[in-house]
């Protein structure tokens, strides 16, 4: 878990208010795993995590965010040739995928890091992939996804485009069909909560958090979720060390506490 | 340039240490900081048995400061020996255990059982921390029962005792003659003043906790201020912190009083700030006319103001 | 969007004050703001004679604040009033007199004096500046005291008191309950926090008063937290203040429970702040769903949270 | 006493470390006493005073600084094409000469408002120039006095350049061989108070101070140095407001107070 400045090399506008920024950095492009997170340098008190949106066979990542504050609005204005100072890989991201079906089910700026899987595991794993974002506008990467040659359900709030409604609508329909395999997601905290419910205990269900992170390394406790700990209690656990990547039986999902 | 100083009894071999609660238990920063080249290591505070903590958000960031309300979350003195304790012992880091409880009878419980721990140098008493809600505050001005405590854990202990203030009281001087008094071996200045901020879309305060503390550059000038009262209020040393970024904040803590220093927020940021400060004390030291560290401790003092 | 507020009888246009000792009598900043558009004006601490203040320097930058030791220099109540009264009189602006004495009984007679006299919409007691050595402070953190001092002003004058606190105590919903109790009619929070800078180069403190009062962003976390607290320990209004800089910093104060607020330091780096925040405040109002100031006074207090 | 927005025209380097730029501002120009300053907006809590180093007849006006921290550095970066917020111009200036000699005595960054009086007056004043400065190279605008035709005496503590010394030498030996006259001065307040002791109390003298300033207007009361009220007693003065250009009859001269 090195410090590193690396190189901005290309600077892209996917979506109004989203950037991409893809950096140069061979090892990291070469070793990520999906879901882990970059925890970026911005001005101020505290880093931004980022996950990981892409990782290039020559040699780049990429980081994808939605534009919401301060933070990110000076990621925004970094361009070609600046250098961006990330702890990177961190967290722990999504297993090696177990033999049988795979559904990416990603939400706003929850699918980048559901891409990168997809470039890992869909040419080894039957995949199928559901995106969801409030409007047309907010639904990035699905060009990408398409472009490994996967079929896509899309939904948006509004019906702007694709199916209008949640991703619940398309996961709900996958179970139904589908014997075994198991769910990865990524999106907004109420999206994971309705995710886990509709897969249930049968299948592994995989989630990336999201918390208000302080170290990003696990030193200062700031970014912890209700989890489940080794004696069926109630236990924090951290986003940035023990996740984000949870599987949905290592969470609480008694109340919304915990839920930012 | 000489590095060295001394907290008591407790020789560093620089002034820089990580402060309590932002660096875990080390091997958090393994691979970005390398524990034996700091002055030392404040553990995270330890309790007798494992603290839960506040609901989340615990961060929130505000302008040149940040609002934690962990609430003390830590896994009890026990595992904390048994677990943490050695990463840093192995390798040859000095070691101060910031030791909390809801009574004088629990600090006493953790000072007793580390007395005598191998690679523990020292503990720190943190009565201050404004997170919990029953405990540890009510000691943090009242001079009476902070007193009272730090007599407790020195009975209990052989290890030097530093005792840390709040920040949250007029009366800083008076706090510091109270320990002092109870034998305290050195004055940790400042915790974390009581702030808030709140969350304007969901119309609630930011923090699962609702307070917080607030750390960071933003309340440096009241952590020198700090130091600056104590250091001439007491006998015993002073270690000082509050917003510390760069060298040039280091010898400012120095020059008001500080004996040694703790670096807390700046290493969320830039977990090289530690290293980065230690490189670069000698040359900030020289430009300011000072050749050593325990040169430039009080030399702001009223009585040695250059004509 | 309605922007009127009301702080006890004192009715305001909008709740976006001049905070004392930062906008001095008004013309100062003639020609940059427009005194009548402002939702009032509190002047520059007046004592029963004139007092000279500290030695320069006075201000110092720190990392988003400011520290200031002017040790209350004024013209004294009669030159304020021949002098320097008239500009805001004249202009229609709603004025609050800061007032500031070593004594009990200095308080009391410039609220003697100031009562009855036309221009004159409010008091602001300062029982909090930390810039002066005798006087002033000690009833910043003392009950008992502050409520003394609130009860004789209150008998000196017909006009409504705010009792302006200090945030250099642990006690500050205590503080507001004691004078609320000795009749004070609302609250401001809250002043400068004691702080310090050192002047490296001449290795000795940068202000000439030595210490000097924290203001600005640096401290608007303890600031929300004053007002958060104080608004829910007493039944009358909190005018709040503390490093405001837009018009979502206000929207923060109110929602925390401030009725009004106050601008000081902004001031110095952008005239125009009020004036601006004022003229964004409807929007920002709109956008958390707020139809008039009065709706947000207080929304995020326990009780209102959303479920 | 507006607060305006001004264009950078131009941005020189006319020695290391030091930053002369050029501002569009014709009524300025035209408008502006010798010593007045601008109160300039940087990041943070407080503007920056910087008087005004040059006013030309195309209605440009200049700020010539020397960088010493995170203001001046700031400024140093503003590159043509980008605005300053400022306001101005602030404060009493020199006054209009009185019949008879002038002398202007300049240190270091105090140089500049003396170039607007040269510039003012030169012309129906006879003007002797002093200019003084560490070194060699921290001695700015000599050149812009010589092209007004005036002849200058330099000094630098290093000898650098011209006569090695203060600038006490040369206005000692003018002060002996000139009747009458007058003496402007700018520059560190131990410099000041030099010149102030030296010219005495027969001649007019006046002084351009510093001092940290809050608000700049007059409002904050932080800008004070000692000065003599009206009944022989020590008053503040603010500097901002009540000068920074005082006659040294006005300033209390007893002790170092006040001399930041
Ligand atoms: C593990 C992880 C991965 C993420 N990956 C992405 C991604 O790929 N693309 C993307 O657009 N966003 C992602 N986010 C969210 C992203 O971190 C926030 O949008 C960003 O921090 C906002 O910063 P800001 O200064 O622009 O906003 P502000 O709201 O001004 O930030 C204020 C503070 O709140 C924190 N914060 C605000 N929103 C969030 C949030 N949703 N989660 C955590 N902290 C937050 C900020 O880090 C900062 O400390 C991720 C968050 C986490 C925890
Ligand atoms: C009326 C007046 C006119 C001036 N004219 C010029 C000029 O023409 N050219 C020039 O180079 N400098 C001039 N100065 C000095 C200039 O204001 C400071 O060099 C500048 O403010 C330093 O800012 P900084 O952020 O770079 O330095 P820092 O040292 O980081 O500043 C910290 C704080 O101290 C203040 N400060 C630092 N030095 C001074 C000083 N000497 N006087 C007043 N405040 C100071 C700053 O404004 C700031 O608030 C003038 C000062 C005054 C009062
Ligand atoms: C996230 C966080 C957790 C902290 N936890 C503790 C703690 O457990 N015990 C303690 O004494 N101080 C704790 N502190 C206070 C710091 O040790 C330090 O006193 C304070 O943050 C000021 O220093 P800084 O501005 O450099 O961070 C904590 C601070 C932060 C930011
Ligand atoms: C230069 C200066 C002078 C001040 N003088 C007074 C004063 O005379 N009386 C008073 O009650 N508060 C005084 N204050 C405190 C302010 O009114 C205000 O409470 C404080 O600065 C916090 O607000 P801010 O962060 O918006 O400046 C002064 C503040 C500053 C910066
Ligand atoms: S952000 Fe510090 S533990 Fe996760
Ligand atoms: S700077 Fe405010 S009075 Fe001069």
């Amino acid at each position: 878990m090195p410090q590193c400045e690396l190189r901005v090399v290309e600077h892209r506008e996917p979506a109004p208010e989203h950037v991409e920024l893809l950096l140069e950095a061979p090892r990291l492009a070469a070793d990520l795993t999906p879901g882990q997170f970059a925890h970026v340098w911005t001005p101020g008190s505290l880093r931004r995590p980022i996950s990981f949106s892409r990782a290039t066979p020559d040699g780049r990542v990429g980081l994808l965010f939605r534009v919401v504050g301060a933070g990110t609005r000076w990621l925004a204005e970094r361009r070609v040739g600046d250098r961006l100072d990330v702890l990177a890989p961190l967290g722990k991201g999504f297993p090696t995928p177990e033999a049988g079906p795979v559904l990416l089910v990603g939400g706003g700026v929850g699918i980048p890091p559901l891409f990168v899987a997809a470039q890992r595991w869909a040419a080894t794993h039957p995949t199928d992939v559901v995106l969801g974002a409030r409007t047309a506008d907010a639904l990035v990467m699905a060009d990408d996804f398409r472009a490994l040659g996967l079929d896509l359900s899309l939904t948006t709030d509004d019906g702007s485009l694709g199916e209008r409604g949640r991703v619940t609508g398309p996961l709900a329909r996958w179970l139904a069909r589908t014997d075994g395999g198991q769910v990865w997601a990524c999106g907004p905290t109420p999206m994971l909560a309705a995710v886990a419910q509709l897969v249930g205990e049968e299948r592994p269900c995989w989630l990336a958090y999201e918390q208000r992170m302080g170290c990003g390394v696990g030193a200062c406790l700031a970014c912890v979720v209700p989890g489940v700990g080794g004696d069926g209690q109630p236990e924090w656990v951290r986003v940035c060390h023990d996740g984000p990547v949870f599987s949905s039986r290592r969470l609480w999902w008694a109340g919304a506490e915990g839920e930012a | 340039m000489d590095l060295a100083t001394r907290v008591g009894a407790v020789r560093l071999a620089n002034p820089v240490l990580a402060a309590s609660g932002t660096f875990g238990f080390g091997p958090e920063y393994d691979g970005l900081v390398d524990v034996a080249q700091l002055g030392g290591v404040a553990v995270k505070g330890i309790s007798p048995e494992p603290w839960r903590g506040n609901p989340p958000p615990r961060v929130w960031e505000t302008p040149s400061g940040l609002l934690n309300s962990i609430g003390l979350q830590n896994p009890g003195v026990e595992r904390f020996l048994s677990e943490d304790l050695p990463y840093l012992r192995d390798r040859g880091a000095t070691v101060v255990v910031n030791i909390i409880g809801r009574t004088e009878d629990e600090y006493a419980a953790v000072a007793r059982r580390l007395d005598g721990e191998r690679g523990v140098q020292a503990l720190e008493l943190n009565i201050s921390c404004p997170n919990i809600k029953q405990g540890g505050i009510q000691f943090g001005h009242d001079p009476a029962q902070a007193s009272s405590v730090t007599r407790a854990v020195k009975a209990a202990t052989a290890l030097p005792v530093w005792v840390k203030l709040s920040p949250n009281t007029h009366n800083l001087a008076g706090m510091a003659r109270a320990v002092a008094a109870a034998g305290a071996d050195a004055i940790s200045a400042i915790n974390t003043l009581v702030g808030m901020a709140i969350d304007l879309e969901h119309r609630r305060p930011a923090l699962g906790g609702v307070t917080g503390g607030l750390s960071g550059p933003a309340i440096r000038p009241i952590a020198v201020r700090a130091v600056w009262e104590v250091s001439q209020a007491v006998d015993i040393p002073v270690v000082g912190m509050g917003g510390i970024e760069t060298a040039t904040d280091v010898v400012e803590f120095l020059l008001a009083g500080a004996s040694a220093v703790m670096v807390g927020t700046a290493t969320f940021s830039r977990p090289n700030a530690m290293a980065t400060i230690i490189r670069e004390l000698p040359d900030v030291l020289a430009r300011y006319g000072f050749d050593s560290v325990r040169a430039a401790i009080g030399a702001a003092h009223p009585g040695r103001w250059p004509a």
